[in-house]
């Protein structure tokens, strides 16, 4: 890592929210270990979930050797306080039943798609690398969650009805997705990553097609705004840090 | 009877049977009952080990986990296919699972209480797994036969992260140490149940045996697993809850203690500490999933009928 | 118009306004409208403080907790009670709130995200919900003012709960402190809200002036408040988020900053980051529990019919 | 307290496990908050919630200053590992619904009811002046909860199918009340408490009745054993901790 010692706060933060992004959800994902509605989709929500925290590794081993104060990907995974976690509020929100979970993965995929990219060109070598490894997988979760999406939006009416709420209830999130502080400026200026507005456009036109083929109704965007990115959650995410992280806090120091 | 004698003489060859053939119908029967209860105890085995994939204590671990739990659904599905190949669907077999007339494995009855529970049915639990299925490999029927070499492979993989997941505990502190001793005082008599009754008592030993899809018997298979365990158990550093446990110089093995057989049929008959939510959950999940598959075959229609009409 | 009359002179003379007394349409139906918006906040309010009830970081301050909201499940009660005495039902007036017709106070669409948080409602929503109630005890509505008698002394108690926990987290650790910063940095504008718009905004206040139901402008209780507040921050140490917060020698008040009305118009209008979990939830607990209030009336039912038969 | 110095490991444990069973369902009821189907039962079961935590500080500080090591209820109650804690299997049970969560109370006040009444004439005069106080409570919990079992019972076709298999589910628990283990009987022999199965008959002659009139058949016994008040949980316990110990956890040694 050549960036080590001269990576920026900033820097440091946009590789963070990725990873955290990657964490949370996969964490959530794997909620549904056991309880999927048929056994084929049991085994693709452990995939998914799997390929993101295999994501969230990289990326937060990355980001510790970016901050280089020695905080390997399980201090940084366990070991932070809420307000030090980047995600984006719509990972951490509990997944509700089966058409909340694939709306927000395809509503998610989309978005990891796009930026990984555009990672392709970053300036850090590293984090190009990890992006160009995850843009596969971003891509089936994508595909997989897109197939879902039209299966229930043009499924029955039950299942019509339901994957139009869980659209409607996860749409206001996604604005957070586009979102910045002034400090991202920087991260784009140095060629890292993309700003974040710049991926509206080109998700919008990745994800209303799909919508558009399950039936389903873009809901209009409101000024409901979430600030999980920047280390403000919603209530949700402190009871999903006291499970993950209740083995690393009882047992201080331990290794597993 | 031209057809049984056909049969017959397969079976003794040491030939394989394939879906196609004709078998008697009891051989037929027993095979469905024991892949469709294998299947269902991969599928209801992942609930134990789900338990504890939100609170893994590493990421490593937890996608390890991950893939472990995933790779049971795997097996399930293999399963089912080759129980498929017998003539029932997956549905029916998985419905006589959730209204209680099919049976799994006794041993997902069992809590899983620590972390360390993980590490040890890794070890303990797929230990004796392998044990029992590596005969089955060799199984008479064919497409069961396939499935258990593929799902035999990955199940000793699994046997030796779980051990790898103990040794690391054990170099760790005093509690960690502990937990692991804990969850083997907690799994060691369990997962020596798991090999089933004595062979005098076995119900349906004796035809399987004849019918090539049983080849050794489970009192030799608990043996060679006692055996092998031991040896394990004093590398990792842990002391197997069972005082009759000594060398016998005589006879070449281990020596074991009398098994609980009141505990053994208490749990097969459902009183065990999780049979009722083991169940529960699954049925659970099966429910509120309905109007998910009801989707997708809803949309499945739909698309045909288009491309009819478009065609 | 003799009524009229009668109310308006009682009215005038400050004296109270019973249930069995005649009173106009409108001041009966913007008593409805606020006295249920009222048993609404309480009854939504139960829900951020709820959410950390199970986390409580002692079992003193757990019990405090849950005292708290079991005193705020009180306080519905008896509004609803004193909104009943003016012909409309618990129901009825819930119902509306369950499908967004009716409103709650805005500030319980803000999430509780940490302890701290708990503290800080205390101290100053409770704190900003007394300034306004103070004046309601003396309320020309007999019901509405006793009901608001006893909620002001019990929120009171509340208050100075909260202000304690708060204390007790500013003698801790660094990161405690910087917590109660933090909850404070996050609910300091919200509570100024709570008073509503600027009284040349504000849209009901003139005629609740002239009928003795509002006392006090929204603007000189926000002022009240903020003078109040900025002492007891000083004893806390923290500081509120207002860089424009400075003593006004002239006025002999604080000045503060401006607000930002986008937010508040924003969040009352529903996209407050917890308008849609609040309601969500409160529905889930109504229709979940619709099973239950049947069993109740049918129950009932037939006890009376059993106690005819005996009679 | 003049035991202080003189208390045996099995007194410590046998009123460890009254306070953590008290510690436990009032943990469990406290979730309800805000969640019940009417206004009167969300401050019913918050009510009751508050009183069982009430009862497990004084029964848990009483057990630190009778262990002598200066562990305050705080410390018991959070900065245990699961193994140490005493409750009842059934105590830490998830709520379910509104019928599981009442006839849990039910047959676990019953139980409290008497226990606290025998230990009216405990040697242990702190320990006795403990129960008594709070069997006024234990007694209300019972008839509360008792009324409610008995309108679900009788009440509509779906309530009684829903409080039956409840009593169904719960049932097979509550041997776990009347189980001992040989240390047990030293606390029954220095009259420190009643023997746990001597209060067997007592607890069904409470329950039975009401049961009846509740019109709910009363589950046979089967060899269904839980082993929670000897450290041994079910796997909801872990879950539990997690969330209650979280802050204690997470910011260890503050005061609060």
């Amino acid at each position: 890592m050549t960036q080590q010692n001269i990576a920026t706060p900033e820097h440091i933060e946009y590789v963070l929210r990725m990873g955290d992004n990657a964490l949370i959800l996969g964490q959530r994902l794997s909620e549904w270990c056991g309880h999927a509605p048929v056994l084929e989709e049991d085994m693709a929500l452990a995939n998914t979930a799997l390929d993101l925290i295999g994501q969230a590794r990289l990326l937060l081993t990355h980001a510790g050797k970016l901050e280089g104060q020695g905080r390997d990907e399980d201090q940084l995974a366990f070991l932070r306080v809420e307000r030090d976690y980047r995600n984006v509020t719509l990972t951490e929100l509990p997944n509700e039943d089966f058409g909340r979970t694939v709306v927000r993965n395809f509503l998610f995929a989309a978005f990891q798609v796009l930026l990984y990219q555009r990672l392709a060109t970053s300036s850090d070598a590293e984090l190009a690398a990890i992006a160009a490894k995850s843009l596969k997988e971003a891509r089936y979760h994508l595909s997989h969650a897109g197939e879902w999406v039209i299966r229930l939006g043009d499924g029955t009416e039950l299942s019509h009805a339901r994957a139009q709420a869980a659209l409607d209830y996860l749409w206001p999130y996604t604005a957070e997705f586009f979102a910045a502080n002034p400090a991202d400026d920087a991260v784009a200026a140095a060629g890292i990553g993309p700003a974040w507005a710049s991926l509206e456009p080109e998700w919008e036109a990745l994800v209303v097609p799909v919508l558009n083929e399950a039936t389903l109704t873009v809901p209009a965007r409101t000024p409901f705004r979430t600030y999980g990115k920047f280390g403000r959650h919603s209530e949700h995410m402190g009871h999903l840090l006291a499970t993950m992280q209740y083995m690393q806090r009882t047992y201080p120091g331990a290794q597993w | 009877a031209d057809y049984q004698a056909e049969f017959d003489a397969k079976i003794d060859a040491g030939g394989f049977i394939e879906a196609k053939d004709w078998m008697p119908e009891a051989y037929r029967k027993t095979l469905v009952r024991q892949i469709s209860q294998h299947a269902h105890s991969e599928i209801v085995g992942m609930l134990p080990e789900g338990n504890w994939i939100t609170r893994a204590p590493s990421l490593k671990r937890k996608a390890i986990l991950l893939a472990k739990v995933q790779d049971e659904g795997g097996h399930g599905l293999y399963l089912y296919a080759a129980a498929e190949t017998l003539g029932v669907s997956r549905d029916e077999l998985y419905e006589a699972l959730l209204d209680g007339r099919a049976k799994y494995s006794s041993i997902f009855n069992y809590p899983t209480l620590t972390w360390a529970d993980i590490g040890v049915i890794g070890w303990l639990v797929d230990g004796a797994a392998i044990m029992n299925q590596i005969p089955l490999c060799k199984c008479s029927y064919g497409p069961y036969s396939r499935a258990m070499v593929r799902i035999c492979k990955e199940e000793s993989f699994h046997q030796r992260q779980g051990y790898d997941l103990l040794l690391q505990m054990m170099k760790g502190t005093p509690e960690q140490r502990e937990m692991v001793q804990d969850a083997v005082n907690r799994w060691w008599w369990p997962s020596i149940m798991m090999f089933g009754p004595h062979d005098k008592d076995s119900q349906h030993s004796e035809t399987s045996m004849r019918w090539g899809i049983k080849r050794i018997s489970n009192d030799d298979l608990r043996q060679k697993f006692v055996d092998a365990t031991v040896k394990q158990a004093e590398v990792l550093g842990i002391t197997l809850p069972d005082p009759d446990l000594k060398w016998n110089e005589a006879r070449g093995h281990y020596d074991f203690g009398a098994i609980d057989w009141e505990e053994f049929w208490s749990t097969v008959n459902g009183h065990g500490q999780c049979n009722v939510d083991r169940i529960a959950a699954r049925r659970k999940a099966w429910e509120e999933g309905a109007w998910v598959r009801e989707a997708a075959l809803e949309h499945a229609r739909k698309q045909a009928a288009r491309e009819k009409v478009a065609a």
